[in-house]
């Protein structure tokens, strides 16, 4: 799989808040719908403007805070192409996952990337193309590459038990 | 104000039609009248399509006690500001009948609206030809016809300025 | 080579001895959901299972936004109430006189307990660390997926051993202590880790105390955080203890771990966590006489009856200056406060006291901000818009901090009205 | 020819004779707002006058928080804030934060309420300050900028109804019951635009509490203000709380022997029995008898109607003689008016006992009368609650409400369907 979009960039510790206002997350229960606010409270030119494809670039400790997984949920449904991050916090990696939504941690390609810019992501490669350069990322685990590759957690929980 | 005839459609409701039926409190919080049409009869069963597909000129036409409920002002900005030119009902409720005559919003009194409604006289989605000034009323869908009395007295006055503070500025300056 | 908690109990209840690394498939004890479970449900059916894996392992506790401020919050609940019913839910806590906040609902009730392994779909499961349970938050569709399996998946996780000595200065509690940690090792300075804390120190804390740290283990990063499953421990949980499939296990003291701070408490003083993450340490010299516009006493991290006897200590026959909500943990710490006459004390002053639940913490109830305002909490996060809006503040302490702020109504020192 | 208790009351304040039916020019003793409304009314304010306006007497104006309070929407936030930074600019001190209650049962228990005051307030139950003898009413945002000009604004002297009521409550059956019984009997628009003044001895009894529940529902009816005379007990408190002057007040504010009545009616409560107005209107009203066993899911207990100590002391009463808990997967959800309320209550023990009983206790407000705030109803529930309103979807879309006493209510929380409080009560 491969994948190319225009980077939006962000610093470190991007908390679930931020992605995801928590007063959202009772009145808001449309799946399509979470896509409206996504990071409406850390730029709101990327709640308007995202397009389907795009990639986020993020510092270290993306998605730190809560559980929500709406604050992977509402970037799934904008149909964001994967996040590129120095580290992903331990819930919202998880949540991730079991999301289908591909995540890759460079800390070097996360340097060399700025807002605007166009971007690769070669997942059987492992690498990440940019304009100043490729830099490799270290591949999932097994365990993890069937979680993807069955497209989430829940479709593979079903394969899993035979649904 | 100026004489002439209004023409719209007809949006038809009964008697006790409360402040929560017409601007739900659940949007109480709003304080910019032109975003409060989208909320119109939100909570009304068979009227819920009202804010969606209201055109301006179309007129809101009710039984007795039009209003009953709280005081919110919010019931009368949702339906001036949604192009509704003009109230027929048989009775307002007290406080909903200030907020109107403060906001210089025209409202009519007509007599027996309440039962030409129960009886199918006029309909939701009639055309209705409605003379202001004149307190005419016509249904032209079915021929039928109804008077509406306006408002009188100082409430005229108020109306006639355009609302309660333009008619205190008009006092203040005649002072 | 010694084993750390997480090795052990992830080893127990995978049948093998594990380190640091491995990824385990384990079945978890109790599985907490709060208000969510609603939307875990509509993830569940889509699995094509009927019934849950145990229904005596799932643990539904309302506190998000009850009694329910809209009805869109007041359908959730209703959802919640019928797979109550559907899939014979025992331990489901509605919003009565018997609830609370889920953390401290699953604390005070016996759930939660020495070495077994609980999750919740709420991030501060990791609360329950402080009974020497191992329990981390997950995700949605993580516990709908455990709920069809009853499986779950972890990498056994690096553990960082964080040793404590000393006593606190008058004025300094459990939570100055985690703000420092937080400042000293950063928001991520504990990513995917087990992090245990030792010594001394820990021994001397009130439960209360040690579920403040554990509650914000994961502001730090950390998978879960555990304390010493002490005699203190056994004497609370023995009577109240949900299940006898509990163990108390701990360390080996010669384990591997990835890195080992320590702390004197002496050292530790009154300090906040300013806007607009939970790292941001500031002494309270360096913030004192900031203006705020709110004081809030609550959440899962300190509104347990020691911590409003803190609050309550400061405000006691006086008033205070701004509007300063007071939201008990749950409603036995209500009961208990009104009973030690905390209940009048906060009345008196000119508080807000709520019903027991989340509040304003994570912007849905009680308390909201307004653009341009500050509040000072006893919570847990002050990301940007946590509460409401991103053009307001928010500032971390202790209780006391919070109740001396409330009084002078800008950032104070408790120092100075103790 | 003899003048009625509401045209003396417009006379005192327009300075002049008063005639039925004229329009007339009032000054205004309290105008005030909430965070409801409030800030459409600075908004207003300030941009007719360009933010130059002053209030004509900032002692005059207040501010009262209870739509929601605390908060819990950035909108209602962002508005209390507005409230509060006009207040300061303007030098109104009067404004109750969030941590007092329900705005006229605070204004009453601050002393700024007298008999034959003439109040504004963004809340169509103002009118419940009838109950100690002032003309008290709700109006719109537009109202109340108008009156901060010059702190007048005008009003129609209305008509007048006389209502007596005499007879004793038999055991379980209150003035709640009577007001429903009322409301059932004259319908929505009973008290058209009327001004009504409650006598006879059971009025003459009556507590504070029961007159401002009497008072509150005459909106239910479309009424401008139900009005009482300051008696006995009732007289006293105000004294105490708004001073001597109150005494002058009653001395000019009876009516005349030979006032002129539009319509006069006579009730008789001693065979009066619980009563409760079912989904979806208040006048829809029928005996508790008649649809005991009805299914209930929530029990709410507060609201401006019914939200004081009495009441509450009513329903404990009733938990106390069925020595019980609430049903299970009842939600039973109690909320006092005000914080002096709520004191009381801890003080005689009361919080205590409900919660072990299975009730909760809200701080006070408006709660789910407002909706947006505590006890919203999922679609299918029923609620019975002592709230003053039951329009279709009110507190949620698809529930459906009734309405009764403080007893009533708990006797069904307890029982978790209606239920005749007599059958506890005995």
């Amino acid at each position: 799989m491969k994948i190319t979009g225009k980077v939006w960039k962000y610093g470190d510790d991007v908390n679930t808040d931020v992605i995801f206002p928590g007063k959202y997350t009772y009145t808001v229960s449309d799946r399509a719908e979470m896509g409206k606010y996504a990071l409406e409270d850390l730029d709101p030119e990327f709640t308007r403007n995202a397009q389907a494809g795009d990639i986020i670039v993020g510092g270290k400790n993306w998605g730190c805070g809560s559980s929500r997984e709406q604050a992977v949920t509402c970037l799934k449904v904008r149909g964001i192409g994967a996040i590129i991050a120095k580290g992903f916090a331990r819930i919202y990696y998880r949540n991730a996952l079991n999301e289908g939504l591909p995540i890759v941690v460079s800390p070097e390609a996360v340097d060399a990337l700025e807002k605007g810019q166009e971007v690769t992501i070669d997942f059987d490669k492992s690498e990440i193309v940019t304009a100043k350069g490729t830099f490799k990322f270290p591949p999932y685990p097994d365990f993890v590459k069937g979680l993807i590759e069955d497209g989430g957690l829940i479709p593979h929980v079903k394969k899993s038990l035979g649904l | 104000m100026e004489n002439k005839v209004l023409r719209g459609k007809a949006w038809v409701f009964g008697d006790d039609i409360d402040t929560d039926l017409i601007y739900h409190n659940k949007y109480l919080a709003e304080t910019d009248p032109k975003k409060m049409p989208q909320y119109s009869f939100e909570y009304l069963p068979g009227k819920e399509n009202f804010a969606k597909e209201v055109k301006e000129g179309d007129f809101v036409v009710a039984g007795t006690n039009f209003g009953c409920g709280s005081s919110r002002e919010h019931a009368v900005y949702c339906l001036k500001y949604a192009g509704v030119p003009v109230i027929l009902a048989e009775s307002f409720s007290r406080i909903y009948y200030r907020n109107a005559i403060n906001n210089g919003y025209p409202v009519l009194f007509v007599k027996g609206l309440s039962q030409a409604i129960k009886d199918g006289k006029i309909k939701d989605g009639d055309d209705l030809e409605v003379d202001l000034e004149k307190g005419e009323i016509r249904d032209l869908t079915n021929g039928n016809s109804f008077h509406g009395d306006a408002v009188a007295d100082l409430e005229m006055d108020i109306m006639k300025a355009g609302g309660l503070i333009e008619y205190l500025k008009e006092k203040a300056v005649s002072k | 080579m010694g084993k750390t908690f997480a090795e052990k109990v992830l080893g127990k209840a995978a049948g093998e001895s594990v380190s640091a690394g491995q990824v385990v498939i384990v079945e978890p004890h109790f599985c907490m959901s709060h208000d969510n479970a609603a939307p875990i449900w509509g993830t569940f059916k889509k699995i094509g299972v009927d019934k849950v894996w145990k229904p005596d392992h799932l643990v539904f506790i309302l506190d998000h936004a009850i009694p329910a401020p809209t009805d869109k919050h007041a359908e959730n609940h209703k959802q919640i109430r019928e797979v109550v019913k559907e899939q014979g839910i025992r331990y489901f806590y509605d919003v009565t006189s018997k609830g609370g906040v889920c953390h401290q609902i699953m604390c005070e009730e016996g759930f939660a307990l020495p070495g077994l392994i609980m999750v919740g779909s709420d991030s501060h499961t990791c609360t329950y660390g402080a009974f020497g349970a191992f329990s981390t938050g997950i995700g949605r569709s993580e516990m709908a997926a455990t709920w069809a399996t009853g499986q779950i998946w972890f990498r056994v996780p690096e553990s960082m051993k964080i040793t404590v000595k000393g006593k606190f200065k008058k004025g300094v509690s459990a939570k100055d202590l985690i703000l420092k940690i937080a400042g000293d090792i950063k928001a991520d300075g504990a990513d995917y880790m087990s992090i245990e804390f030792h010594g001394p120190a820990i021994e001397e804390m009130s439960l209360a105390e040690r579920m403040t740290l554990c509650n914000m283990g994961i502001e730090i990063g950390a998978k879960n955080a555990v304390c010493p499953p002490d005699q203190k421990v056994l004497d609370f949980i023995k009577p109240i203890a949900k299940t006898d499939e509990w163990e108390a296990m701990w360390a080996d003291d010669d384990a591997v771990y990835a890195q080992e701070l320590n702390y004197d408490l002496g050292d530790i003083e009154p300090c906040v966590a300013k806007p607009h993450t939970v790292d941001n340490y500031a002494s309270i010299g360096e913030v004192k006489g900031t203006p705020i516009h709110q004081a809030f006493l609550g959440s899962c991290t300190n509104a347990r009856i020691e911590d409003l006897r803190l609050a309550a200590d400061i405000l006691k026959g006086k008033e205070v200056a701004v509007r300063t909500i007071v939201i008990p943990a749950s409603w036995s710490v209500f009961r208990q406060a009104m009973k030690e006459g905390l209940i009048d004390v906060f009345l008196d002053a000119g508080c807000v006291i709520t019903n027991p639940g989340c509040g304003p913490c994570m912007g849905n109830h009680e308390g909201i901000l307004a653009p341009g305002e500050t509040c000072i909490s006893t919570a847990n996060r002050n990301f940007k818009g946590r509460m409401g809006n991103k053009e307001s503040n928010i500032y971390l302490a202790s209780p006391m901090t919070v109740a001396a702020s409330a009084l002078k109504g800008e950032i104070s020192d408790p120092r100075e009205v103790l | 020819m003899g003048k009625t208790m509401i045209e003396k009351i417009i006379r005192r304040a327009a300075g002049r004779e008063v005639k039925v039916g004229e329009r007339v020019w009032c000054r205004m003793d309290l105008s005030t707002a909430r965070d409801f409304g409030g800030a459409n009314c600075v908004l207003q304010f300030e941009e007719v006058t360009d933010k130059k306006g002053k209030v004509w007497d900032p002692d005059k104006v207040a501010f009262t928080f209870d739509l929601q309070a605390p908060s819990h929407s950035e909108k209602v936030s962002t508005n209390q804030k507005i409230i509060r930074e006009f207040a300061k600019k303007q030098g109104i001190k009067k404004v109750f934060d969030v941590d007092w209650g329900i705005g006229q049962h605070v204004l009453l228990e601050n002393g700024l309420v007298k008999p034959g005051d003439v109040i504004l307030g963004t809340d169509s139950h103002m009118n419940l300050l009838g109950a100690v003898g002032a003309f008290a009413t709700g109006v719109g945002n537009t109202d109340i900028v108008a009156s901060w000009f010059e702190g007048t604004n005008w009003f129609r002297v209305p008509e007048t109804m006389k209502i007596t009521v005499n007879g004793k409550f038999a055991k379980g059956v209150c003035m709640r019951d009577l007001l429903t019984h009322i409301v059932g009997t004259l319908g929505a628009d009973g008290m058209f635009f009327l001004s009504t003044e409650f006598y006879g001895d059971t009025i003459e009894r009556s507590s504070l509490s029961e007159r401002i529940t009497l008072c509150s529902m005459v909106t239910e009816m479309s009424g401008k203000i139900g009005l009482i005379m300051p008696n006995g007990k009732v007289l006293d408190w105000l004294v105490e709380r708004a001073g001597d002057e109150v005494l002058d007040r009653v001395k000019t504010l009876a009516a005349d022997k030979d006032a002129v009545y539009c319509q006069e009616l006579e009730f008789n409560v001693d065979n009066l029995e619980p009563m409760t107005s079912c989904p979806d209107a208040p006048d829809n009203v029928k005996k508790v008898r008649e649809v005991a066993g009805e299914h209930v899911d929530q029990v709410h207990i507060g609201s401006c109607s019914n939200g004081r100590f009495e009441d509450i002391s009513a329903a404990f009463e009733v938990l106390k003689k069925a020595n019980s808990r609430v049903a299970p997967g009842m939600r039973a959800i109690i909320t006092p008016a005000t914080r002096e309320v709520m004191l009381q209550c801890a003080e005689a023990g009361y919080i205590q006992k409900f919660l072990e009983a299975g009730v909760i206790f809200t701080n006070p407000t408006c709660a789910l009368c407002t909706a947006e705030h505590y006890g919203a109803l999922p679609s299918g529930d029923v609620g019975m609650s002592t709230t003053n309103r039951n329009f279709i979807g009110k507190v949620g879309k698809g529930s459906h409400t009734y309405l009764a006493s403080p007893m009533t209510a708990m006797a069904t929380a307890i029982r978790g369907k209606i239920t005749d409080p007599r059958d506890i009560l005995g």
